[in-house]
């Protein structure tokens, strides 16, 4: 249990980065997860090819939020084609804990926001067909 | 019912737990704590071996083959029949219909009763208590003929709006779809009463009664409704098993829900006349070892007696109540009392979602539900994306649920809330 | 296929003797013999045993729960699908549907896909040798909203008249609904042709393969249907389990058919947001144990093999034809030979009725079936009430066969015929 | 088995009694088994409260056919108060065997026709509901 709530996990949750609006947006995405309640709004200012800044807000479980904020910090000033590549393996190896099946898709909501804000997709590679 | 047991309970539950094997698992070292019974019930030893000696013993098709092992397979399936009309005092096995859940049962009624009898601007009344199954084929309906579906609200502590609910009524209704017990919040539903004045209204009455049969005595004929419907998975019984009363003079006006094997008497090319009540509605070959399953489970309730069952369930949520209102930061939703209510407890701890709170319990071994509970009526109403719910069956015990307050203490530490 | 092995097989049938208990079992004391396969099938320890640790070590609703139990269930219930979708070669889970049994299958596209689709004047084109399952929910759906209804006869030697199929196809149709394998007379019709067939005339093609995945490798890509149902007790998982399959692109523009929880995504009081495929058309609490069962029987099938069971049935009809054709007095109906069909043989004893005779067979411990086996338009054809049907499985022995022959004698000579 | 299928039972079958038409029939009734295809016609002549002749019609399996020849022989010439008195258990009792549960409908097809032809009953006493 310490592993999955471990100190990394939750002071992202509770100092989350980069939460709040972004003025001058160029693109931005909401989605949620009905099934927990999650929201999440992702907000990108994208220029020349890179994600020159990103916000999010939302409210939800602790893993989708901090899931959230690591993402932003992983995707400020990379590169549209660096931004695609990001796949769930990797949103959820930065979690840096053991995610269990029923919270794959709380982890995962912050990914398929960012996915739909930068290209309008709504589902990640691999993920549109089970 | 004005249950004066709190603190002590007529169950002896150490014997009732040597029948359920599960109970003895371990989940990260620690023994399980189940409670999650209203999503489904565990099963006894004694309903595990009445489907095996099906299997091994005398299994064949049903109603069909004119040999013994299908003669005692179709005996077994039949008698199975017979206990659940008698566990629920239906006047005739006619009237029970085994379907797969309480959702099947719904749908049947909507499928079969309703595109016949709901019309353009009629109402249709229910609740904001129900369970999406009974709320979304109702609100289909409604769509799909122009009906108007009407939802009666709840009071602050999760009680039915009764003032709200006659005035509807009053203006006419078609049919009112109401669940006797809420799955979201514990609340129980004075049906009997609410039934007669819907009849009085003209309306007919469904009961989704999934979260009833299971936990308290239920009645048909004492209840007076047209039809109720509620799911054996919920009441030791496998899942697959599950049952619609309805009245005999309803089911036999109304048109068949699925249609195939068994629930014809004659087929021509140009037309086909139905089979007797209650097969009539069981198109297909049964989950007829689900059903055996079923009876079994009933007997074994029968046994332990359902009053000292909900004696019990309401001793454990005084119990439970009092310790969660004792910590602060937990709000508990629905009535703060142990008066018409079942075995459900829902809560949050502030600064802790729901699905971490689950999660975190779960690493101490207790298995609670967190979400919308199919209830997402509900929880808007409440105000909350979801909430965690304990739910009590026969046997838990109150170490189980200091177990459940170690984990809140826990869960409340980890979130340094 | 053209098998050639007759007398011969390559099943170690003593070997899967010993995993179904039931088949020690005795009717009046006597080994019983169980030849009623193609009503239900028996189930081997392997089956029984995979439902058995679901209810002992992790037994809790499904989809639901974020703790343990519950994504152990889950898992085991999904990785029930993907051997579904494997098994039929699906391109993908999400075109698998977990239902009770074939019959709702079907009921689930006319209800689902038939209502939205089949308007009046439209033809739906069937065979007079499907199951009343795949037979009497057209016969309705046409008469509900107006459509026509054509029925494709059988040649005396009941194979389809492919001339007439043909001949009515280029009339044009809206939906072709035929079975793979016949359950009255063991036919099987050639659907991959027929499927292009149909859809060259631009008709979607439902094949009702109940009698055909229990027995014959089915690949639902190589068949090219659109739809594809059939049932899990004929197959050694329990009753309560079965599947559609349909195409994907059919099943996203369907409505769903059965309304209540784990179906949608987000209900408000006004409006429903549908679940993603599969779980679009899964209301309510599945049987998950019935349909972990029947992944189980899936990896038990799929040992054995496919197409040695085939085989093997294949050698069990040449064996049991050549014996009835030389008792006087014994008709069987249907194919003569052994290509193109499963292990259903039908027949009568001249002079005694089909009750009678398994009647008297039962008393000998030998199991058949009598009766119009859900199939009266076949039955009409044929020109009898009922027939007598030896339905065999991979379990089945050549000895079995001898004891059903002398039944055969035994009821000429109480009868005296 | 030799039980089930004894000599009074088959003799019924082969040399059913009360066989055929029946001229001057009162009364008349067919009624037929759809789950074994078995098909009975039983015509009374009723004069004065009393079963003057009896004859049936009919063709299925050894019990529904004997069952019915027997029932002809029980009723010829009683009052049609003591006709109605005959219930299942007395038709059973009457084939002397023991009636397996799938095989009883057999049996009782010849008094359920009975039932229809005197009184246009279609179910006999207790048998209405289950
Ligand atoms: C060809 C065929 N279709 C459909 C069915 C119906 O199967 P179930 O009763 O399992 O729904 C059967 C079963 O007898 C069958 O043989
Ligand atoms: C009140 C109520 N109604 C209906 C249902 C649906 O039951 P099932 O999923 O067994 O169909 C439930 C189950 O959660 C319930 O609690």
């Amino acid at each position: 249990m310490d592993d999955m709530y471990r100190d990394y996990i939750l002071d992202h949750y509770k100092n989350p980065r980069n939460f709040g609006e972004l003025e001058g947006a160029t693109h931005s995405y909401h989605d949620s997860n009905p099934l927990c309640g999650d929201e999440l709004t992702m907000s990108l200012r994208i220029g020349n090819g890179h994600v020159d800044d990103v916000r999010f807000q939302g409210k939800g479980c602790a893993i989708s939020q901090a899931s959230a904020s690591i993402l932003t910090e992983e995707i400020k000033g990379k590169t549209l084609d660096e931004v695609k590549a990001i796949d769930r393996d990797q949103v959820l190896a930065n979690l840096g804990i053991p995610i269990s099946p029923a919270r794959v898709k709380c982890a995962l909501l912050s990914l398929k926001t960012l996915k739909g804000a930068a290209w309008g997709l709504t589902a990640w590679p691999g993920e549109e067909k089970k | 019912m004005a249950v004066t047991v709190r603190t002590a309970t007529t169950l002896d539950v150490a014997r009732i737990r040597a029948d359920f094997p599960i109970l003895e698992q371990r989940v990260n070292g620690k023994r399980v704590v189940y409670l999650d019974n209203a999503a489904t019930s565990q099963k006894p030893r004694q309903v595990l071996e009445a489907m095996q000696r099906v299997f091994e013993e005398h299994n064949a098709n049903i109603h069909r083959g004119v040999y013994e092992f299908s003669e005692r397979t179709t005996a077994a399936f039949e008698e199975a029949r017979a206990k659940v009309a008698r566990f629920i005092n239906a006047p005739s096995e006619r009237e029970v219909i085994f379907v797969r859940n309480a959702t099947e049962g719904v749908n049947l009624v909507a499928y079969a009763w309703g595109r016949d009898n709901i019309r353009r601007g009629d109402r249709i009344v229910t609740t904001v208590l129900e369970h999406h199954s009974d709320f979304v084929p109702w609100q289909q309906l409604a769509k799909d003929v122009g009906a108007e579906l009407v939802v009666i609200d709840v009071d602050d502590d999760g009680r039915l709006r009764r003032d709200q609910l006659s005035a509807e009524l009053r203006k006419g209704a078609k049919l009112l779809a109401i669940t006797q017990a809420s799955n979201g919040l514990g609340t129980v539903n004075p049906v009997r009463e609410i039934a007669a004045e819907a009849h009085a209204a003209g309306a007919t009455v469904l009961v989704d009664a999934a979260q009833a049969v299971p936990h308290t005595p239920v009645d048909v004929q004492d209840l007076a409704a047209d039809f109720l419907v509620f799911s054996g998975h919920k009441m030791l019984a496998p899942p697959g098993s599950g049952a619609v009363w309805g009245r005999e003079a309803l089911l036999e006006r109304m048109r068949p829900f699925l249609y195939g094997g068994d629930m014809i008497s004659r087929v021509t090319v140009t037309k086909t006349e139905w089979n007797e009540l209650p097969w009539k509605f069981e198109a297909g070959t049964s989950s007829y070892v689900d059903a055996i399953g079923l009876g079994a489970a009933i007997d074994y309730l029968c046994a332990v007696g359902l009053r000292a069952i909900h004696d019990h369930e309401l001793m454990l949520v005084a119990q439970l109540l009092s310790r969660l209102e004792a910590i602060p930061g937990v709000t508990v939703y629905g009535p703060r009392t142990v008066e018409d209510r079942v075995g459900v407890v829902s809560f949050n701890i502030e600064g802790i979602h729901p699905h971490d709170a689950a999660t975190i319990f779960d690493r101490e071994g207790v298995c609670v539900r967190a979400g919308h509970h199919c209830n997402h009526p509900l929880m808007t109403r409440l105000g909350v994306p979801a909430t965690t719910r304990a739910s009590m069956y026969l046997y838990n015990t109150v170490d189980e649920l200091d177990r459940l307050v170690d984990a809140v203490h826990k869960a409340k530490k980890v979130f340094g809330v």
